[in-house]
């Protein structure tokens, strides 16, 4: 493989610190000079057991998604680990326990069913913690020991990761898990001399800005505070949750607060209320929560109030698979309202961008007037990226409101129908601007009025407002060269990461292939999604959903009958398959 | 000889100019004639007036109802949200700007059936709301199914056989969920109303006002004007409010006291 | 006009009988044979006054719709009536009050705005009626007499149409009620004997089988019970009400139940627990409601419990217009839940099809078993039309339900992979078939699994079991000559009516134009769509919504994108509107 | 030596095997060893039994929580509905079958935060359900979060700075809205509730079983066994639980004495 580009895996189970020895990993390599992506998978199940993994690609290009080829396993646990074996390399180099905690018969042995090819280092684990800091605790940390010494990282920058880790406990604490990573590098480079490897000895790091390690989760919670969050109002609900846990301990630092309600309506309905009373505020959940919040959110459309509401997609229908991830809510979010009830919805592709739509989607709600969905998924949530860390720019956080001046006398207008369709909005505690928001269709005073003619101005004007929205969205961002394409692919959300992955992969064999990243659903912009499809032999929508929801949204844009690609499998799209797929269509297209 | 209809205008145009309130909005309240609420209206817009608020500094949320209606029938600052919400909505508003005066409105359907998983929590959190529960033990703007207030036996079209479940006690529900100021009110005594109002908006705390108030239109039988007279009453003179256990005491023994329950100190 | 085609107002302030006016004249008109389809508009708020209207067309031929052109006015308030000016036909006939309870001056008055062509028929209303009857409780009743002898009808069939009407009540009212109407007749027929019209006198009325007046909501409600429903669940909503109203006196005669819930949350939520026992259960509500449903009804859509769920919508969004008529809920019905959560939607065009489509959606969910959503308006739910007393067919209210027969010791796998997709399924009280139904993701025996295999297959079981019920949903139906259409028109829901007969007039003109029913929205007959758009050389939908959503949902099947005719007016498709938009098509076509 | 992971796992299989119910499922339940559901499986489970109630005439009826996984580990008909709607589906089961005994179960998050507006309903109606609150006034499944019935000031990651909401009294909110069987139990007392159930499942209308019991798991310092232990106690002796004066009036004062608070004769 050209440069480094390795995915190392840590298997075992609850309680062996398989997540702790993931993120060391991440840790280390980003402080490397690396680029990282992390993502981690728990049992389903609360009790204390159960199966933990962490994957980690590692590489000296950026990495924009996991692909399902891992080329390092370190084994905590090798019942468990047998369950990856079908996602291991021919040659992958393995790690494991020769004096596991729980014996297994030979035969049923990891070992037993790796491919003979695999190249095996078996290692005490457990003693060597032991003898090293006197308790097997450390088994973890012997084990990134000898996964430094064998695939060649620099164990400074392991031993920095530990440090960083354990500053806040104890001293002795941080000595024992120093020990015991130095006995597993110590044992692994005298035992295995002559099998040492160098995967991680780059050339050329990119000398890029600082980096931070960040989930999507993180980055959102981070944007709301930067972009003056006051108000969250929220209830618990995976994967949403570590946002509201994020802000609980933050914003109330920055004179905010975070209120858990009774439920996902009081959630909307009061964050309607703050902003109707002009302060930032936001909830997020997932479908089944994002479902209650219909009724509301369609208020939000009427009465012409701000909302951000942060929807972290899972599998569904349903309480449908809380612990995977989906992109199913496409259509809930673009077309999920009883009645012509258009709002803004915008879905990041990485980390950076979880940061930077967040920040935007406040001040968008505030100018439009209008919920605005911003709509993640489990992987893009809690996968980790190592990224410079982003900061807003002012005129992303500034104030999007804009107020009424009206001259003296002369009646304010709440609802005015501009030609924008966007109506100056006046604040409680403005003297003189009182009106009612109201959910039933109303005058351009705010009074209800059912007449034929008021109803259908007043939809003219909502949905003129949305439509002017594009002018604030991102636009689609092609990566394809000039001319026309073999394959088109599509890609939205944390799918979108690994179309890009397989289309510059299907490049480098020499395909003309290229790709669009949409993150504007609604509004999209038509005009520039034309301008790619028409150049395209053939357009290709991979999507984490069964059924193909952003083909039904935009797949009359396309000049033929565009091609799904959808997995309801609850896993992160792998590149690898698109590829495939690419490189099919770019075949039969030749043929 | 002028029509029913003519004659009914004239009635509600009366009602209205009878008294002059600047907080009442200059378009006439759509109720009809003789509904309880334009008591409520006067005993609200009185007390606005006597805390000197300006109308801009004052939020007026409700839900949906003849109630939920409230908003466009005053000058203050109005959120007519939708059925049962009003009081998360509330909670947000004056969270996000405490130096607003808010008052949630809603009916017995609103607060106690769509909206009933609310209250408990507002008033767990004492968010400083003042919360007006208009009950007439009816669904009025659907036009007259029973609420969770309505006695047992109540026959209406959508209860032709007569209603098979127990009434909810609101002031009840709300010493039980922990409000920390409750009153009980009637919506004859528009002075009565306004003098409980400008003790609770003054309490610093979520308030409950459960207002007994009657449907002319489609309660004919029931919680009408002359019962209501008839049944309510002031609470015992020595009635300390400051006591909880007294207040479920009078609560549990008397339906129809009115009064200022329960003000924790 | 060919044959007899005419509409007929009735316009008053509450309290003036109008309603009661105009119910008589369809009733009236029915016994007379002829074809009557009529509909009210009451003032939007509660309180006893406000703008009354009822508007009948009556015809010789079926009638589909109600068009914009009036041609005969009962003004029972003038100062009311000056609204209903604009729809007035140049010769239109009306009949006033000469001596009414509230004068307002000649210049201000009804006459003074009419088209000079007007038939002018002025009658003492209120006086005749006191004469006659000692009141002027009777004015209406007059104004109907004047009617029947100015225009030409059987005054015998208005009789009969009064004593049916107070037959309950008193014998001097009914007496009352007689003499007012025959001064009304008398005074109309010597005092304008030399105008005397004869709208109605039709050599061929068809005779038919006994017909009824019914509304869409009546007929749903009778359905209901024809369909063996047993248990009722629902929450008060316009225009769903009656609905409840009408089983909450009529179930319990069947032994079965009506509850007011406190919600339509717990609506929902009682109607798929009493369905998953086995019994037939429903709700009725409307778009507000409808969004509340919406994470209840994917429970039901992953769990596969049969659910009847009617939707009347209303303006919208939000609380919207509850008083007025809009196909604003498609998206919502269709799309609107989060996960692929699809199920089955159908929508009546018109009062006959609500019966029989009521009465089949409670079979399809049991075979399917899946929420099944029952779409309507305000409109079709409140207009009523005389048609022969609909009956269902035995084999449309049998047991739509697939029971397991499991031979002893095998386990039974409730969520059995069938072909078909769908799976036997059991009933509380069958012993030894034990499953636990859940809106997790689950395996064939119903346990929580996410693993991506299971979720991938269940899915496809899913999708396939709706897309199979396409077998037993009604397919779209063509009105249209054979061979290529300039114009093909495609309707839904109350709208097709006005499509309808917009193409058979312009048929009449000599257009080659089609029209074609869509009743099944999801899941929809993809080749019969195809053929009819692929036959024209433009395709036109109108709706009663601002955006277009049957476009946004079947859009793509047009060879060139279709041509959408949105109206969010609240108010009914007037024919008129959709033929000329045909002509104007055929024309520029014709170019 | 063992890995943490293998001792817990052989806990469990311990506690499951330790208990033979026919009732149960063969598939142990999945929630951590030593959480306070093994205690509610155990009396539940028993109750059943003692019925002597086909299991295919028993419907479990669960919300979404720990508690709400409930159906899986038990052989009678199951419904996993979705968070907070436990009584409402209930209701419907009931009604469409009443030959069917129905248990409903669900955590104080299910049935006190989100589905605490059904509550208030279902005991109006006196649909004939058995409800199985477990209160461990925590958000198990989701990771430790305060629900409604957690006490002033409980911290965790979701309430950093300590909870300021007044906690929730289910027996007391079970009383105010008519309940006609009311018990309070302990889930460290199996035979209890067992006993209780018993009664209650021969009610013929509502019941309510508000049971305190523990998460292990995320709560380390409130409603643990030891306090739970410690707190928790018998009614007294003379309780009339016919009474429901008396019913409030023990209530109002003891917050831990556990048994059938009030029956409706
Ligand atoms: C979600 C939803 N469900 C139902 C309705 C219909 N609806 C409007 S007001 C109302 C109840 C009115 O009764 P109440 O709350 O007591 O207010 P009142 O009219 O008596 O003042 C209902 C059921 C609605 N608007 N929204
Ligand atoms: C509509 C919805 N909102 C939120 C969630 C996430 N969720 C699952 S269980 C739960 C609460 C669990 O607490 P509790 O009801 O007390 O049950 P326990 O786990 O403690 O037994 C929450 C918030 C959900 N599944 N559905
Ligand atoms: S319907 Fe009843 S509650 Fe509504 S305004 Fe009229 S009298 Fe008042
Ligand atoms: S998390 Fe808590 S409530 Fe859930 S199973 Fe574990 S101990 Fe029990
Ligand atoms: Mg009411
Ligand atoms: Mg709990």
């Amino acid at each position: 493989m050209p440069g480094v580009d390795v995915t190392v895996e840590v298997c075992g189970m609850a309680g062996d610190g398989t997540i702790a020895a993931g993120g060391m990993i991440n840790d280390a390599m980003s402080h490397g000079g690396f680029s990282v992506l992390g993502f981690d998978s728990y049992p389903a199940e609360i009790r204390g057991f159960g199966r933990c993994v962490t994957r980690s690609r590692v590489g000296d290009r950026e990495i924009r998604a996991l692909d399902e080829a891992t080329h390092v396993l370190i084994s905590l646990n090798d019942e468990e680990s047998k369950s990856r074996v079908p996602v291991l390399t021919r040659d992958c180099v393995v790690l494991f326990d020769s004096n596991p905690p729980v014996l297994v018969e030979e035969d049923r042995s990891l070992v037993a069913i790796l491919d003979p090819e695999t190249r095996l280092f078996p290692m005490p684990f457990g003693d060597l913690a032991a003898a090293a800091a006197g308790t097997q605790r450390g088994r973890n940390l012997v084990a990134l020991g000898g996964f430094a010494a064998v695939c060649g990282a620099d164990p400074e920058l392991f031993r920095e990761a530990i440090r960083a880790k354990f500053k806040a406990k104890s001293q002795s604490v941080l000595q024992a898990n120093l020990k015991s990573f130095d006995a597993g590098y110590a044992y692994a480079l005298e035992k295995f001399h002559d099998r040492l490897l160098t995967m991680f000895a780059s050339a050329d790091l990119p000398k890029g800005p600082e980096k931070v390690m960040l989930s999507g989760n993180m980055a959102i919670g981070k944007a709301a505070l930067d972009a003056g969050l006051k108000l969250y109002f929220g209830y618990p609900i995976t994967p949403a949750t570590p946002i509201m846990e994020y802000l609980a301990r933050e914003l109330p630092k920055r004179g905010g607060a975070v209120v858990q309600m009774e439920d996902e309506i009081s959630s909307i309905g009061a964050v309607l209320g703050a902003s109707y009373a002009g302060k930032r505020a936001m909830t997020a959940t997932s479908g089944p929560g994002f479902a209650l919040m219909t009724e509301l959110i369609t208020h939000g459309v009427m009465a012409e109030i701000p909302a951000v509401i942060l929807n972290a997609q899972r599998g569904g229908p349903s309480t449908g698979l809380p612990t995977k991830t989906e992109q199913s809510d496409l259509h809930a979010a673009v077309f999920g309202g009883p009645g012509d009830s258009y709002r803004i919805v915008i879905a990041p592709t990485n980390v950076t961008e979880c940061y930077y739509y967040t920040v935007k989607s406040f001040q968008l709600a505030e100018k439009y007037q209008t919920p605005v969905i911003v709509l993640t998924d489990f992987y893009l949530d809690n996968r980790v990226e190592n990224v410079p860390m982003p900061e807003a720019r002012e005129e992303d956080v500034r104030d999007g409101n804009i107020y009424p001046n009206v001259s003296a006398g002369e009646p304010y207008k709440r609802y005015l129908r501009t030609e924008s369709g966007i109506s100056p909005r006046s604040i409680p505690g403005q003297a003189g601007l009182q009106f009612t928001a109201t959910g039933l269709e109303h005058t351009e005073r705010g009074k209800p009025d059912y007449s034929a003619r008021n109803h259908m101005e007043m939809s003219a004007k909502r949905f003129r407002k949305i439509q002017g929205a594009l002018a604030d969205l991102p636009e689609p961002e092609e990566y394809a060269p000039d001319g026309p394409l073999s394959v088109g692919v599509i890609g939205w959300g944390s799918t979108f990461g690994s179309a890009l992955e397989a289309v510059l992969a299907a490049r480098e064999r020499g395909l003309r292939v290229g790709a669009l990243k949409i993150t504007s659903l609604y509004p999209y912009h038509e005009a520039a999604i034309r301008k790619f499809t028409s150049r395209c032999e053939e357009v290709l929508i991979p999507e984490l959903n069964y059924s193909g929801q952003l083909i039904s949204l935009i797949g009359r844009l396309c000049r033929k009958e565009a091609i799904p690609l959808n997995l309801a499998t609850g896993e992160p799209f792998p590149p690898s398959l698109i590829r495939k797929k690419i490189e099919e269509l770019a075949e039969a297209g030749a043929q | 000889m002028k029509t029913p209809g003519k004659v009914l205008a004239d009635k509600v145009r009366a009602i209205g100019e009878a008294k002059i309130f600047e907080v009442r909005s200059e378009s006439l309240p759509t109720w009809c004639p003789g509904c309880g609420y334009f008591g409520i209206h006067q005993g609200l817009n009185a007390c606005i007036k006597e805390l000197g608020m300006p109308l801009h500094k004052v939020v007026t949320v409700s839900g949906i109802g003849c109630a939920g209606r409230y908003p466009f029938f005053t000058r203050t600052y109005g959120l007519h949200t939708v059925h049962g919400r009003t009081l998360p909505v509330a909670t947000g508003v004056k969270m996000a700007n405490p130096d607003l005066t808010v008052f949630a409105v809603g009916g017995d359907g609103d607060g106690l059936a769509i909206g009933g998983g609310h209250l408990p929590h507002v008033a767990r959190r004492n968010v400083n709301i003042n919360y007006l529960l208009f009950d007439n033990s009816i669904y009025g703007l659907t036009k007259g199914q029973p609420s969770p207030s309505s006695p047992l036996g109540m026959t209406s079209k959508a209860s032709p056989y007569g209603t098979l479940d127990k009434p909810l006690n609101a002031t009840l529900m709300a010493l039980t969920y922990g409000a920390s100021f409750v009153a009980r009110l009637f919506a004859g005594d528009p002075k009565g109303i306004t003098n409980a109002l400008l003790e609770g908006a003054r309490h610093p705390g979520f308030s409950i006002f459960h207002i007994y108030t009657s449907c002319v239109t489609f309660d004919k039988s029931f919680k009408t004007w002359e019962h209501l007279k008839e049944w309510v009453h002031p609470l015992p003179k020595d009635h300390d409010p400051t006591d909880l256990r007294q207040a479920f005491d009078q609560v549990l023994q008397d339906d129809f006291s009115v009064g200022v329950i329960y003000k924790r100190g």
